[in-house]
């Protein structure tokens, strides 16, 4: 992998920060773009944009063409089956909100409950406690999670026992690096009857998922953290599921025909793509695959772990350091506390030394209530990121806490 | 009775005489034309192709020497003649010979503009249904030997 | 306005279709970008990106700025007293869901209406099908039309009275272009005691909306119709309004506290944007408000209304061409029907004259219904179409309809 | 008691000996720990200022001259000093003269950075929530009157 070709491709990780060079290590809350995404975009918004799907004209036709083409893209790249399969919604958050309100709503009958655990982000939470709003009837189960940041995988065993009818869970922890066992999870959940959904906001940018292969029922994820645009995401569902599920909202292009005295509504994919979708954006979301297939999932992999070995000794030295999260597999995330020095100043003081970290909860906090602490110092590595930026992250790391310290 | 290769091949010879777009779709209008008149009462849902922005109905059945008998109708001129040109190609052939054809002459008159996934181009849609359809038949077939 | 220059701004409207120069007429479905709404995001995402809200390093703070900037921009551009009364969402579509799922579920009570009209979109139709589903309680009223394509505005008083709940009505209509007359139907609403909420997705690329001095109650619209980037759109709705309602999605962004035993929402109008927003598009959005606003707006509406006179002076003379919609008030929108030629093939002949128009029901098949006709040809112009342009529509009109009238 | 505009430039002239950024944040951090004692029972969410990535809370009593007293905390040693700030320059003024005031010394003094509309950073929050408390005193002041 030729490193440095690669960060050529993207601008900003040649910009200065507070007069320093940009290290940016905040690649789970979202990814830099390369050229050949945005160019994709800048080029179909201006010379080849129309609306799709209705229109008999050829610039329409085109569009239309290009959308389906990114479909089929999107498909490809995670291993579904089918284009069919592959929904494009604004991201990881409103997929799940989908699949609360179409799948879990009409599927799930009273006293039923739904599996998630404690390490989920909060777009796996809060759309269950919405839905458990207006359905009193089912119940949300947490399964619980070790101190090192693995599942719990008796508790899970014993609560898939307990009427589940769906298990929610994520695939890689944005907060912890976790990667969980799903080759194991989907099994059990379709042992126990229950379908399973995978939030892979953190896993599809950094491995091949293959989902067919790993059997899961639904598949979520966003765009913009895997190189692709903002806007976009993916639910993935499997098919003969989709086609039983009633739509989510309605609009345009949904629908099959429209009277005031019923309607009827569109085949999947495009029963769940009400009004106009985010062309310009599925087709970045295209390229973005295009681009780390390129360059190889598998030596993505490879590098990101590589980086994160790295990572993992450079830090080692740094006195009082806590990691949050040492599951034996592992994304290229590191949480830590450097003794009781908070999150937040120790971000702000990166920041001048051009280090860009997330500190905070991460859209986690009952994770953070599970350890007692308020939030996290968050590094997370891309395989853009170099060895020289680790080692500049570590140095910065070590005048921070001294600074801090006093 | 020709073979789907052959009757392709005949299509495909009328219409490389024309270097005109205009003459290409007057010719196509005028295979629409020649569709054998379709009963009003089976223009039903029932028996409407989805996907297409105008109204594209089709008919089928097995003969007896089981062949697939293709009837159609569209109430658009353009839509009436690419179902021609299908029916033209695929009436009367065995469910199996449809379900194997590759059909190449549609690229070859240059009108594989309505192949695309635009669902306002009935032409996917009509092909769609015509396999479906000539799928049912073959399994049927199967079934009985 | 120095159309010349304005169209070097737009590079599709140079491009060839089948060997012919484009005449782009299908604006109401989607307009063309300027180079300067497509710069603003390529820079953004090139050499800013960072996701929002909750970063403390310099780039997420820079992100967060534009995109709140955009806010500001956006609220701005349609007359709203603060820019916390502006929502991004997906679209109008999305923006309606909301409304539906948000509000109405919310606030209307048993045995309450939803009143819209005939002339609406299927955007401000299946919303309100699918939330009766859930609410068989609620009643969705039609308003009629005139054979002219305006608002019955006797049937409208008369509905109106029949406890309705909600007024939801196109501003102006993609199909007929009529323009409604929007301060009436505030003022009968409120004094209903009903709610108002306008689909603007025709009017805000057309017309200065001043919507707090409109005074209606919601406004929604696309960014992909008026020069900015698909994948946004906006809910205005008042500020009193929105601190009621309850959230639509779950996720990020969108809370105060996660906790498994009760979650807390956060303010509008983060509580109504789940998960990472479409920030590229809202810069996007933004960026397209500023060049409209640089144009000028009532520049914009009177050249707009110029082409719709030269328009109709110039197809006056195809033979058996019915026009629908003749409303005295009414944007640069004509749908048309020749003979008895079908749309679809007008369409598809006029393509092959460069001309894109659009055919078919217009996502308005209620209305379609109401003339009992299958669809219609519509050509909608935009400030950027030509003179010339409209000439050479108006003589492949004369071609096309003589080649399907063998 | 110095009015609002005499105490920002002093801190406007302390800040402007420090060249590097990192005697700024010392400085700051300093600040912070001249701050009174907050008590731990006043730790609570009714006096947490919504909006800080890190806690930080505020207590405001009129004094009976009418001054609005001022008293905060953060468990963060920034936060701490952004709100140390604040009282500095706030605390024992009226309630007119904290509505009134520019406050222009954050941007000379370069941490104009924490105003920016980012959730994260407290200054804007914490400055909204004294300004708010500044407006109910300014209320029942006149109301009394
Ligand atoms: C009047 C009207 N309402 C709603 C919509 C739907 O907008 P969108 O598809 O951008 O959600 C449109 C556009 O097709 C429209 O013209
Ligand atoms: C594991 C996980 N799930 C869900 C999300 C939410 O994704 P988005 O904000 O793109 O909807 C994120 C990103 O923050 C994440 O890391």
């Amino acid at each position: 992998m030729d490193i440095a070709a690669i960060r050529q491709d993207f601008p900003i990780l040649s910009r200065q920060v507070n007069g320093r060079p940009l290290v940016y290590l905040d690649n789970a809350a979202s990814s830099q773009k390369p050229r050949q995404v945005v160019d994709a975009m800048s080029n179909y918004l201006l010379y080849e944009h129309s609306n799709v799907h209705r229109g008999v004209h050829t610039l329409s036709q085109e569009a239309t063409v290009r959308y389906e083409q990114a479909r089929a893209t999107v498909a490809k790249f995670i291993g579904a089956s089918k284009s069919e399969e592959v929904i494009f919604t604004r991201g990881t958050t409103e997929s799940m909100n989908l699949l609360a309100w179409s799948y879990a709503d009409a599927f799930l009958t009273q006293g039923q409950a739904i599996l998630i655990s404690e390490m989920e982000h909060h777009a796996n939470i809060v759309p269950w406690q919405l839905l458990l709003k207006r359905r009193p009837d089912l119940r949300l189960l947490v399964c619980r999670i070790h101190d090192n940041g693995t599942l719990d995988l008796e508790d899970f065993h014993a609560k898939l026992a307990d009427q589940v009818g769906l298990v929610s869970l994520t695939w890689t922890s944005n907060a912890l690096g976790t990667i969980n066992p799903v080759n194991e999870l989907v099994e059990a959940a379709h042992n126990a009857g229950a379908k399973i959904a995978l939030d892979a906001a953190q896993a599809v940018p950094h491995f091949n998922l293959e989902v067919a292969k790993v059997g899961a029922d639904f598949v979520v994820f966003s765009g913009h953290k895997m190189c692709g645009p903002t806007g976009i995401g993916i639910l993935y569902g499997k098919l003969d599921l989709l086609e039983q599920m009633p739509p989510f909202m309605g609009g345009g292009d949904m629908i099959k025909e429209v009277s005031f005295s019923g309607t009827t509504f569109n085949e999947v994919p495009l029963r769940f793509e009400a009004g106009t979708p985010s062309i310009a954006e599925a087709i970045g979301l295209g390229a973005a695959c295009d681009y780390l297939t390129n360059i190889g999932m598998d030596q993505i992999a490879a590098r990101e772990q590589h980086l994160l070995q790295v990572a993992n000794q450079a830090i080692s030295e740094v006195k009082n350091l806590k990691i949050y999260g040492e599951a034996p597999d592992k994304a290229a995330v590191i949480s830590f506390l450097i003794g009781s020095i908070h999150p937040y100043d120790m971000g702000t003081i990166l920041d001048q030394y051009g280090i860009a970290i997330r500190t905070g909860h991460h859209c986690t906090q009952p994770l953070m209530e599970r350890f007692q602490i308020p939030g996290t110092c968050r590094a997370s590595f891309s395989f853009y990121n170099t060895e020289e930026e680790i080692a500049l992250f570590a140095d910065a790391l070590v005048k921070t806490s001294t600074m801090l310290n006093r | 009775m020709k073979s789907i290769a052959e009757i392709e091949e005949a299509i495909i010879a009328d219409f490389s005489f024309l270097d005109d777009w205009a003459d290409k779709y007057n010719l196509l209008m005028d295979l629409g034309k020649e569709l054998s008149p379709f009963p009003d009462e089976f223009k039903t849902e029932q028996y409407r192709i989805q996907g297409c922005q105008s109204k594209v109905w089709l008919k089928s059945h097995l003969s007896q020497d089981k062949k697939v008998v293709l009837e159609a109708d569209s109430d658009a001129l353009i839509s009436k003649g690419l179902v021609a040109l299908l029916v033209k190609v695929l009436n009367n052939q065995t469910p199996e010979d449809i379900l194997h054809a590759p059909l190449n002459f549609i690229k070859e008159i240059g009108l594989d503009s309505h192949l695309s996934p635009n669902r306002a181009n009935g032409l996917a849609s009509m092909l769609k249904q015509i396999r479906m359809e000539a799928k049912v038949y073959a399994q049927q077939t199967a079934s009985a030997q």
